[in-house]
């Protein structure tokens, strides 16, 4: 699964530096995208969660270096905290001791991923205006899928059984949390900017779901719902920093389509997500794929105000989006071929 | 025919869209005539692939990826509804002006409308239905996005919906295809789920829902489009889910509540459309009205009733047509489709609607009572349509888009169609019905001459046609100067009508006392979850290690 | 196909002739030709409409003979699985709004008509729930004592209706400013199928003879002249005593029907 | 090694408690010695190697930039006392009580210095000391894979070593080149 969420960020990245407006200089793009995308690959290869969290560290403190609005150590606040959860949550799963030191460790995994990533409840300061490469959004957006993939891999292998329920719990439990507060957020948030990151969180909530229901039709929600994030929302809302800055609503057909890629409707990719989330809940606890179903209504509201706050795509955003689109409802169509090359 | 073939309903409208988007792009647009090609093409290959076999086609292309194969399948019941969606669609594609954009998205609808039907199991049908739904509201904003539409959230309630129903067997019973699920995986829950779908999807409650609001916008283009490819997949629904039951739903009282919605849903309408102020809004509540018929015979579950409605349904598929190419007009054509609309006897609706109510009867028990009300409703639609044949037109549309010779044209096939009734049945309903249910002996037959039910037979050749002649010369004998346009006033207005929309006001209305406002501030509180405040953090931390020691 | 051609034919000579539109005509015509004398208090020839037939009589017409040819009458060409009591309830029902169409002014109290409307309704049908049968001769027949009650009772009902749906309650349309009497041609063509249906529906059908026909036009013709006989009663007596029967009572009586209806289904579950 | 593990204690107490660049430096070279002492026996003596290296290179870089002080325990530093206290004597407890087999100090060591640095991230406001916790952070999690059951070789502890020298490099360079393209009017 993180191999093929590599090459989504780096197609994402491609697709952010092709079709940015010509005035955004692309090479700066390219050089941090590519910095990142060094890291994410070292993060995919790297044989132990020791090295993951250690590249972590050297990603959070060339990112908190950034000119930003924000203090450096403000920055580097959210993601040395889940250096150190992390750290601890491993440190407590190799420990022999009592059941309950596996679950604390089950917390500080998922705490320290979840602060990661920028996540409710262990959000990041966020500035508006700030450039999004120095913003949580690479975070949630960037970084945030392969390195949750990775992370929950090798968690997997050393949590033991006995935590493993606490561990899949947690997951669901705060993947619901930021699938309602990122929708109701992003919903009647009163900045289009924030209204965009809490978007991110709304569909993170699912894929958390899906990963802690920790069955294959869950992790193949997952990752529709991360490539997902990675292919469409994270392109469009870079294309859509200009017209945020405009604020200048508008209502054209496209703006829908948008709107439906970002609420999961078919044909685009969220909806096989979400079949496929209904459906891993269904085996696992009908109850919890009812409140799924009623969360997943949330999305609408939020869509449609981001879907506004694009503007009209012209010239090479234009074909930006028209490729995003497409690649989306390839996805939404027909998954198959990304969950057979992601083992699942 | 190789069994690819049955790609062919879905492909030819994707390809016409494809065809139109890129003429459009490169500045061409090519026009109804060839927008409207394309629908057509799939309504010549849905003919050729079901006419000359006649019997159940099947094409499986593999798995898609979430736990449903690509499985198209073209039975009596996808024909049926093919039609039923497409023709219309293809009658208002061709005649309707629209921009390419327009024109595109109106036949990739189409195309996922068809998918829908042609879906062979559940979980494809909702992604094709979703994507429908999709296509539907992108394409009544792009028209006016200012005009009244169907709320999106219900929309896709109702598909997750099915979605969810769909995984639900299949984890179930291993498979969601329609031939293939077991009988004792359609469980209460799972087909309530379905039926919602349903009822959502077309929009199926007593209130003023969208097929009734899309009627009141500026422009009827979009509108006519949608009704014509959204509004009969409810239904689908509820006609597939027989089969998944063999024949029935899991239990009786689904059969008594949706037989008694569909009333409701019926008198809902008659009495909207009984104190319409003008003939537009008359007209908006027909297919609502329809629909609610139908819904009340398709949901009894027998052979007869489900026979009734789909012819029920059939008129509707027409109404939605002829509605969609109506000027707000007086005149002939008004007129026709009034009489049309409201089942004067010997039209097509006339017949459904006698053969509705006689299987309401027939279903035995206190199913009568149904039949007794939707009689009812079907006098209080007579009043409103002889109401309605005085008010004043409405807001006028756009000349473009109206054809009032098709639409009276369209009409008036509805009204001579009644002696075909039974041939309506026998090449249309009846095989329909018996793909999804078991046929008892005697409770439905007959032939092109007559409808044989298990206590009466409608004679509707020999009945029909010379009532049809006496109507005719009747009619062309009288003179239509004496009918008055005038407003007039409602026979009753309901005292609780505008409750609802009342209740909904003061809910969006409903802010919190300035004195308790300091106790949520929501803005506070947000700053508080998003401000990355280290104690909240620690907070959080606690609060988890605390819930796995549980 | 010479089935067929037969089948038309008969089906159009049962709508032309018996008990179709002369049928109904002749009937109809006797009966206003009573109607008028009785209200304007002694016989003279009416006056028959001059104009043009509006597209209310056509409809009125259209509707009138298709109900008429579902009733229980002797001789009846079409045959007795081939009527239905829907069809011709339905029919009647498009005969009594039918005017609304012209203008609002020609249809007197029409809140109060629908709930009359409604009532005879349940009064045709209500009868057919327990039976689940159409059939109208069969309805006609059925004696089993313990539908007796619901069948009285629909009865009554739908005699109390029958002035109002044939207009021979005091009210008057606000539009109709006519000064002279005129044969009301609609209403002349509604007698015989409104009365027609009483008799097939609440008493025994009648053989195919001279006495069962006889015996059928004799009651139809009683519920004709009682029709009259209560609406000269109510026109005397003016819209107090109307009112109160239609506003007071029937609504109240409609609903105990409806309680007797279904109590009966519940008891012969 | 409980020496070692006591000496990690008090180097870390110290970064946590100084805000000088000698305080944070000597705190570093001692947190890097309890370290590296602690690594050794669990099959990282490569790794020991590596961690006293790169602590030692973070502290010299350390000491060179900040205020010329000591800075140990300003004003208002009685939080970071209790902390550094509480810290010290909750992992002792953890170490030594409630988890079982061999290893307690690195259990001991690495959990205080996670702990502790993870505080002094999240309290402190300046850069210099927040580069020597994460310095410190990074020789913590070199060291952590020790806790495993099966050696877990050199690597980490060399990336770990590795972050603590460079990341006190790193700062200023970086800023710059980010500074005029990122923050673009157009939006990415």
């Amino acid at each position: 699964m993180e191999p093929e969420l590599l090459l989504a960020a780096a197609a994402a990245l491609g697709l952010a530096v092709v079709f940015t407006p010509l005035r955004v200089p692309r090479a700066s793009l390219l050089t941090w995208g590519l910095l990142g995308l060094a890291g994410m690959a070292a993060i995919v290869i790297a044989p132990s969660l020791d090295l993951v969290i250690l590249i972590l560290l050297v990603l959070a403190v060339l990112q908190a270096r950034l000119t930003s609005n924000r203090e450096f150590v403000t920055r580097l606040r959210a993601p040395v905290l889940a250096i150190a959860l992390l750290a601890l949550g491993l440190a407590f799963e190799r420990m022999q001791g009592p059941v309950v030191l596996d679950r604390f460790g089950a917390v500080g995994i998922v705490a320290g991923l979840v602060a990661a990533i920028g996540l409710l409840p262990y959000v990041h300061e966020f500035d508006p205006d700030e450039s999004v490469v120095a913003s949580p959004i690479p975070w949630m957006a960037f970084i945030g899928p392969p390195l949750a993939a990775t992370v929950l891999l090798q968690a997997n292998q050393v949590i033991p059984s006995d935590a493993g329920d606490a561990f899949g719990a947690m997951l669901i439990g705060l993947g619901l949390l930021n699938m309602i507060g990122g929708s109701l957020g992003s919903w009647r948030t009163e900045n289009d900017a924030s209204a965009w990151r809490y978007s991110f969180m709304a569909d993170w909530g699912l894929a958390m779901c899906g990963f802690g229901l920790a069955i294959a039709d869950g992790r193949s929600a997952a990752l529709l719902m991360l490539f997902s994030i990675v292919l469409g929302r994270l392109p469009l809302y870079l294309w859509s920093r200009q017209a945020l800055r405009e604020k200048v609503p508008t209502d054209r057909p496209i703006n829908l389509v948008v709107a439906a890629v970002l609420a999961g409707s078919a044909p685009f990719a969220g909806f096989p997500a979400r079949v496929l989330l209904l459906r891993g809940a269904t085996q696992l606890y009908w109850p919890l794929a009812l409140v799924l179903a009623a969360g997943m209504l949330l999305w609408l509201p939020s869509s449609l105000r981001l879907g506004r706050s694009m503007g009209v795509p012209r010239g090479r955003q234009a074909v930006g989006v028209a490729i995003v689109l497409a690649l989306n409802v390839l996805l939404g169509v027909y998954p198959q071929p990304l969950l057979t090359l992601a083992g699942l | 025919m190789p069994s690819i073939a049955l790609l062919a309903p879905v492909l030819l409208p994707l390809i016409a869209a494809g065809v139109i988007t890129a003429f459009g792009l490169s500045g061409f647009n090519l026009g109804p005539i060839a927008v409207g090609a394309g629908a057509w093409a799939a309504v010549l290959a849905l003919l050729v692939l079901w006419i000359p076999l006649r019997s159940t086609q099947e094409l499986s292309l593999g798995q898609l990826g979430f736990g449903t194969g690509l499985q198209l399948r073209l039975d009596a019941v996808a024909f049926a509804f093919g039609l039923m969606v497409l023709v219309p669609a293809a009658l208002v594609l061709t005649l309707q002006r629209r921009n390419w954009q327009e024109a595109a998205i109106g036949v990739l609808g189409v195309a996922a409308a068809m998918g829908a039907i042609e879906a062979g199991g559940v979980v494809l049908t909702a992604l094709a239905g979703g994507t429908a739904a999709t296509l539907a509201i992108v394409q009544l904003d792009a028209e006016d996005v200012r005009a009244p539409r169907p709320r999106w959230s219900m929309l896709l309630a109702a598909w997750l919906a099915l979605s969810w129903a769909g995984v639900i067997l299949q984890v179930r019973s291993g498979t969601a295809a329609y031939a293939a699920v077991p009988v004792s995986a359609l469980t209460a829950p799972v087909f309530a789920l379905i039926a919602l779908a349903g009822l959502m999807a077309s929009g199926l409650v007593p209130w003023r829902s969208w097929p009734a609001e899309v009627w009141s916008r500026p422009s009827l283009r979009a509108a006519g489009l949608v009704v014509a490819t959204l509004y009969p997949l409810g239904f689908y629904l509820l006609v597939r889910a027989y089969e998944m039951g063999d024949g029935r739903y899991p239990q009786v009282a689904f059969h008594a509540i949706l037989a008694s919605l569909g009333v409701v849903v019926a008198l809902g309408a008659a009495v909207r459309a009984q104190s319409a102020t003008t003939r537009r809004g008359f007209f908006a509540e027909v297919i609502p009205g329809i629909g609610g018929f139908a819904l009340m015979t398709v949901a009894l579950g027998t052979p007869l009733g489900l026979v009734a409605g789909l012819i029920t349904l059939a008129f509707a598929a027409a109404m939605t047509a002829c509605l969609s190419l109506l000027p707000d007009r007086a005149g002939p054509a008004s007129l026709v489709t009034i009489a049309a609309a409201v089942g004067l006897p010997p039209a097509l609706g006339f017949g459904a609607r006698v053969v509705g109510v006689e299987s309401t009867f027939e279903a035995g028990d206190f199913f009568g009572f149904i039949g007794v009300g939707g009689t009812i409703v079907w006098v209080l639609w007579m009043v409103a349509g002889a109401r309605a044949t005085g008010l004043p037109a409405g807001r006028g549309r756009p000349t473009g888009e109206t054809f009032p010779r098709v639409a009276m044209a369209v009409a008036a096939l509805t009204l001579v169609a009644g002696p075909a009734i039974g041939l309506i049945q026998s090449a249309f309903a009846s095989p329909a019905q018996a793909d999804v249910m078991p046929l008892p002996a005697g409770s439905v037959g007959g032939g092109l001459m007559s409808m044989v039910t298990v206590t009466t037979v409608l004679p509707v050749v020999a009945l029909f046609v010379p009532l049809l002649i006496i109507g005719v010369l009747a009619y062309g004998a009288a003179g239509t100067r004496l009918i008055r346009t005038q407003p007039r006033p409602p026979l009753f207005n309901l005292p609780w009508a505008g409750a609802a929309a009342r209740l909904r006001r003061a809910v969006a209305l409903a802010s919190m006392p300035e004195q308790y406002r300091s106790i949520l501030d929501l803005r506070a509180l947000e700053a508080a979850a998003m401000g990355g405040r280290p104690l909240i953090w620690l907070a959080s931390l606690v609060a988890l290690a605390f819930a796995v020691t549980r | 196909m010479t089935q067929v051609l037969a089948a038309i034919a008969t089906h159009a000579l049962a709508l032309v002739l018996y008990p179709g539109l002369v049928t109904g005509a002749m009937f109809g015509g006797l009966a206003e030709v009573a109607w008028m004398s009785a209200t304007a208090g002694g016989w003279s020839w009416p006056e028959l409409p001059r104009r043009r037939p509006t597209p209310v009589l056509a409809t009125v017409l259209v509707c009138s003979i298709l109900a008429a040819v579902q009733l229980a009458a002797p001789f009846n060409p079409v045959p007795s699985e081939e009527r239905s009591v829907v069809v011709a309830a339905v029919a009647l029902a498009f005969t009594a709004w039918a005017e609304l169409a012209l203008t609002v002014e020609l249809v007197a109290e029409p809140r109060l008509l629908l709930i009359v409307q409604f009532c005879w309704l349940l009064a045709v049908l209500g009868p057919a729930v327990q039976p689940e049968t159409l059939r109208p001769q069969v309805l006609g027949n059925v004696l089993v004592p313990a539908l007796l009650p619901l069948k009285v009772a629909c009865g009554v009902l739908y005699l109390v209706c029958l002035p109002a749906l044939l207009r021979l309650w005091p009210f008057a349309p606000p539009g109709d400013r006519r000064t002279r009497r005129r044969v009301d041609a609609a209403r002349a063509l509604c007698w015989f199928p409104y009365c027609g249906l009483f008799t097939t529906l609440f008493f025994s059908p009648p053989a195919d003879d001279g006495l069962g026909l006889l015996r059928f036009f004799g009651i139809t013709l009683i519920v004709a002249v009682v029709m009259i006989g209560v609406g000269f009663v109510m026109q005397r007596r003016g819209v107090v005593l109307a009112r109160a029967v239609y506003v007071r009572a029937i609504a109240p009586y409609g609903l105990v029907v409806l309680v007797v209806a279904v109590g009966t289904s519940f008891l012969l579950r | 090694m409980v020496e070692a593990a006591f000496v990690a204690w008090v180097g870390a107490a110290l970064v946590v408690l100084a805000d000088g660049r000698r305080g944070l430096a000597l705190g570093l070279v001692l947190l890097t010695a309890g370290l590296a002492v602690l690594a050794s026996p669990a099959g990282m003596a490569f790794g020991a190697v590596a961690i006293a290296a790169g602590g030692l290179v973070a502290a010299g870089q350390c000491l060179r930039s900040g205020p010329a002080s000591w800075g140990i325990m300003p004003a208002g530093s009685t939080p970071r006392l209790i902390i550094c206290i509480a810290s010290g004597l909750l992992a002792l407890w953890v170490a030594a009580s409630v988890t079982s087999g061999t290893g307690a100090p690195l259990r001991f060591a690495v959990l205080l210095v996670v702990g502790l640095m993870g505080a002094r991230i999240l309290i402190s406001h300046e850069p210099g000391a927040v580069l020597a916790a994460i310095a410190s952070l990074a020789l913590a999690l070199g060291v952590a894979p020790g806790l495993a059951a099966t050696s877990p070789g050199p690597v980490a502890a060399i990336v770990g070593a590795l972050i603590a020298a460079g990341v006190v490099f790193v700062p200023a360079g970086l800023a710059r080149l980010a500074s005029i393209p990122l923050a673009d009017k157009d939006g990415a």
